[in-house]
């Protein structure tokens, strides 16, 4: 009989304890998928809000606005950047109207416009270059012509803090997720391979070799691995899809699932555990 | 080892073996030589050894002391890769027979034969025709649990001889068995021995042994009392 | 000897099995203590941030600062309504001032002071009264001697927006968690059963009475569960530790550990999923 | 239930009992009477229904069809909460010995009587001497699998007697044992029967029964062949 046809049979005959390690897979994956879906979702809201972060540059008065090229070209070339707009006092005048919205009556009692010319650089994959913005600034404050520059010094601190936090916070539980998973199904393998430890000790008596009698369990536990992993992401999925169709997004960014890599990996890593979860039962059974 | 003695080499030989369960010396000081187709008894008390002789025969525990060679391969020194190569050219019965619970009949015989690498064919027809030679084909799709004990002794003789082993080690092999269905075992036993296996049969029934007849190994607490040969009682 | 003798006994006799189910209990536990750690945490800053969330009543240019007393009256009356504070017109200039902060040269061109005086209005629990925001504002708006009423309206719908998709993610996670969780315990049970099961068949051969065979159990299932829930809280405890050194708290909130009551609610949950998990097991019993 | 009978009523009823396990039938139109203090022996070869009579006594296996009573109980009617009332009156040794491995030889004793809720001292004392009876004092304190088959099979005699029950019934008590082993084991039960309890003895070696002499009831194929009073042979 073939390898998969006696592993499979060998589920069959173990039906129960098949079953409870399919569902202890099938439920670590929901855990680590269920976190994982969490954290793709808030990364990526916060990536949607973090990607208005700009640096302001206020030109200097005098700067005539055929030198304004000059400047856009130096500013440019330093590292990050990745637009560079030009803002005339008039466009700035009309968007801070915008920006106070009810306090705007305020800007009727003035006599003429304050605000200067200003550039407005945005910065390539803000996300991860949060930490660029205060070197950036800095480079675009030497250059000559401008006269001030602004990035919201204060509020990009607070929020680099928090995603610290939130970045610590979801390494933290990840792993603590990730580690439990692991050891779950490791532990149920083990579980199920030590309530059929008489048989296999009965299969080294009669003579069969390693590989005949390891080969259908690490099958097996494979097959937990993957059909659990399946299980376990079909019902996130469920719940995704009652939560989505309830909040389908955020600002502009679309609740997404889990992307086909994560769940390529989720399935790998079950089938691992599924393996590894053998291996280390079976190396109780020496003979 | 001792130099090799004249005339035919042992196919089992044990030298000044001990074996030590903890403090509790179950076998002490025995050396036996066994020769290719003998067809030897172990007899003794309950708790003599005569188990524990052949578990270190197939390695089902280590010696604690001296040496045992079988088939050629000396069990001190052989690689673990190597166990199932021995177990191969041994068939046993053991006294709790061993079934796998989870394995009908048929299948626990067959396993033997797929783990020897037997065509699927030959399987069908091997284990088939032992499983009737015991008066089991009724029961082939049995488990072994729902056997009465008798049933799963002869289960478990089918499944010792069905790798065609050259070494049968039997324990107890008719222990509940009644006398005629015992006499059937005895009979295929024979069989065997006559196509050449080399037999050892610890029983503690000395009825039996007087009614088939043979060289008897006796041991009394762990000890080699005496080696005789019994001959057959006419019936 | 004593019901709790032969349990420990028992316990020990199966140290292998006792193990591996604690294991699992302090496993699920951790899941759901590391989720609530960070829910309650997450729930904490944002309560930070809206304990902030004000209503400003701009008031008609005519009203006398003596009417001012019966207008915050009035408005204290008003359902949720906690504290009333008036704001001069030269305060709220000067706030003005520090809120625009780099564009606050702006002002300096402005020839008199063109903002209202205000009441600024804040509620009871903001958290829990968001959603009173509206009404309230409606309500101080009818108001005679109220000109204007302002609560960052859009501001508010967002955030409103983010804090519903953050229940109803975590209360789906946590759902997911706990049931997982009360799953993979009650299941090891079962496993754990599974493999003793044939010690329990002969104590029903000989003679033993349900009690006698069931009390035990039911203890080391319970004990199985404080013991791991005790383990898992104390892991959790650790990792908290560790990450909320690194970063102490969020704005005014400082990071805390589950409150006494969840981690009551955890041992004592965990103790009956131990006994439930033995109860479910031990219904294929019968005899 | 057919009306009582005369003279003394029995202690076990079986009235045209069947049993059977799927289509097949494992004992068929059987009826017998077992009266106080009476030392039977049940006997036929393999697979003829031994085990299943005794399992069917002690409600290991609910009857088919027809009715049991033991000791006054209606075996058909009885609630599952007084299930261990019945087994505390039956002390059992099982053929496949059934000891709890996980707990050593005394504790396996000692479970039955702790479980009878006698005090802790009466339990050392009685399991102790019960031990001994059975010549397993020195094994007292050994897991059940690390004993040899005799000796399971004694601390399963010692275990079924430790709560000095009324009916004893014992499934091939001496199968795993030498001739002289097992004639101490039978003085022990004989002893039981001398105090007044009822013995139901299933075995296949009719050697022995002769040994012993007794009532013998012959199951053949599940079928009551025939009841019999056997001589005891002179030794
Ligand atoms: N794994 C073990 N650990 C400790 N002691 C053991 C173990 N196996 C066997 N023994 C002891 O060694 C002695 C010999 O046991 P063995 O099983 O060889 O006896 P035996 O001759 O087969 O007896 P029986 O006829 O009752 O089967 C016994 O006293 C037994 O208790
Ligand atoms: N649980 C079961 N399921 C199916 N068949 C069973 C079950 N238990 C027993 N049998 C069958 O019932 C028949 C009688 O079994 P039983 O164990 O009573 O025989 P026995 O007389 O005790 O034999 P032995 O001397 O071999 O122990 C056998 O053929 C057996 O296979
Ligand atoms: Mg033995
Ligand atoms: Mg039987």
């Amino acid at each position: 009989m073939s390898l998969l046809g006696r592993s499979l049979r060998d589920l069959w005959a173990h039906r129960f304890l098949s079953a409870v390690t399919t569902f202890a897979v099938a439920m670590s994956v929901l855990i680590v998928g269920a976190f994982s879906l969490f954290v793709v979702n808030a990364a990526g809201i916060i990536q949607d809000w973090g990607s208005g972060a700009r640096i302001v540059a206020y030109l200097s008065p005098g700067v005539e606005s055929d030198k304004v090229p000059l400047l856009r070209g130096e500013i440019g070339r330093i590292e990050g950047v990745a637009e560079v707009r030009y803002i005339s006092r008039d466009a700035a005048m009309e968007r801070l109207r915008k920006g106070m919205a009810e306090e705007a009556f305020l800007l009727d009692h003035l006599r003429e416009n304050p605000l200067p010319d200003a550039l407005e650089v945005s910065l390539f994959r803000p996300m991860k270059n949060w930490r660029r913005f205060a070197p950036a600034a800095q480079a675009i404050r030497e250059i000559d012509g401008v006269a001030e520059v602004e990035f919201g010094e204060e509020w990009l601190g607070r929020f680099l803090h928090l995603m610290d936090l939130f970045r610590l916070s979801a390494a933290g539980m990840g792993g603590i997720f990730f580690l439990a998973a692991v050891f779950f199904m490791a532990n149920t393998v083990r579980l199920l391979l030590y309530a059929r430890r008489e048989e296999i000790e009965i299969l080294y008596l009669v003579g069969a070799t390693h590989s005949f009698i390891r080969l259908p369990l690490y099958l097996q536990g494979m097959l937990h691995g993957i059909i659990g992993a399946g299980a376990g992401l079909g019902a996130l999925y469920g719940a995704f899809y009652l939560i989505s169709i309830r909040a389908p997004g955020v600002g502009t960014f679309p609740i997404r699932f889990l992307s086909e890599e994560i769940m390529g990996g989720i399935l790998t890593g079950s089938v691992l555990v599924g393996w590894f979860g053998t291996y280390l039962s079976l190396k109780r059974f020496h003979r | 080892m001792t130099p090799p003695e004249k005339g035919p080499e042992p196919i089992i030989r044990l030298f000044h073996v001990h074996k030590r369960y903890g403090a509790k010396a179950a076998l002490i000081d025995i050396s036996i030589d066994v020769f290719e187709n003998e067809f030897i008894f172990i007899s003794g008390p309950s708790g003599a050894g005569k188990s524990t002789l052949l578990k270190l025969l197939y390695l089902g525990e280590p010696v604690s002391e001296g040496h045992i060679v079988v088939d050629g391969l000396n069990l001190s020194r052989i690689s673990r890769r190597r166990i199932p190569m021995l177990r191969r050219r041994i068939g046993i019965v053991f006294q709790d027979y061993k079934l796998i619970p989870t394995k009908s009949v048929y299948e626990n015989v067959a396993l033997v034969l797929e783990a020897l690498g037997t065509r699927p064919r030959l399987i069908r027809k091997t284990a088939r025709s032992l499983l009737r030679r015991v008066g089991m084909e009724e029961k082939a799709k049995a488990l072994p649990p729902s056997l009465s004990g008798g049933e799963q002794q002869r289960a478990a003789v089918a499944r010792a001889l069905a790798g065609n082993p050259k070494i049968i080690l039997a324990d107890e092999p008719t222990g509940s068995l009644d006398a005629e269905a015992a006499s059937d075992i005895f009979d295929l036993l024979r069989e065997c021995h006559e196509r050449g296996a080399t037999l050892l049969v610890a029983t503690h029934d000395t009825a039996l042994i007087r009614r088939t007849g043979g060289k008897v190994i006796l041991l009394d607490r762990g000890r080699l009392d005496v080696t005789t040969t019994i001959p057959k009682l006419p019936a």
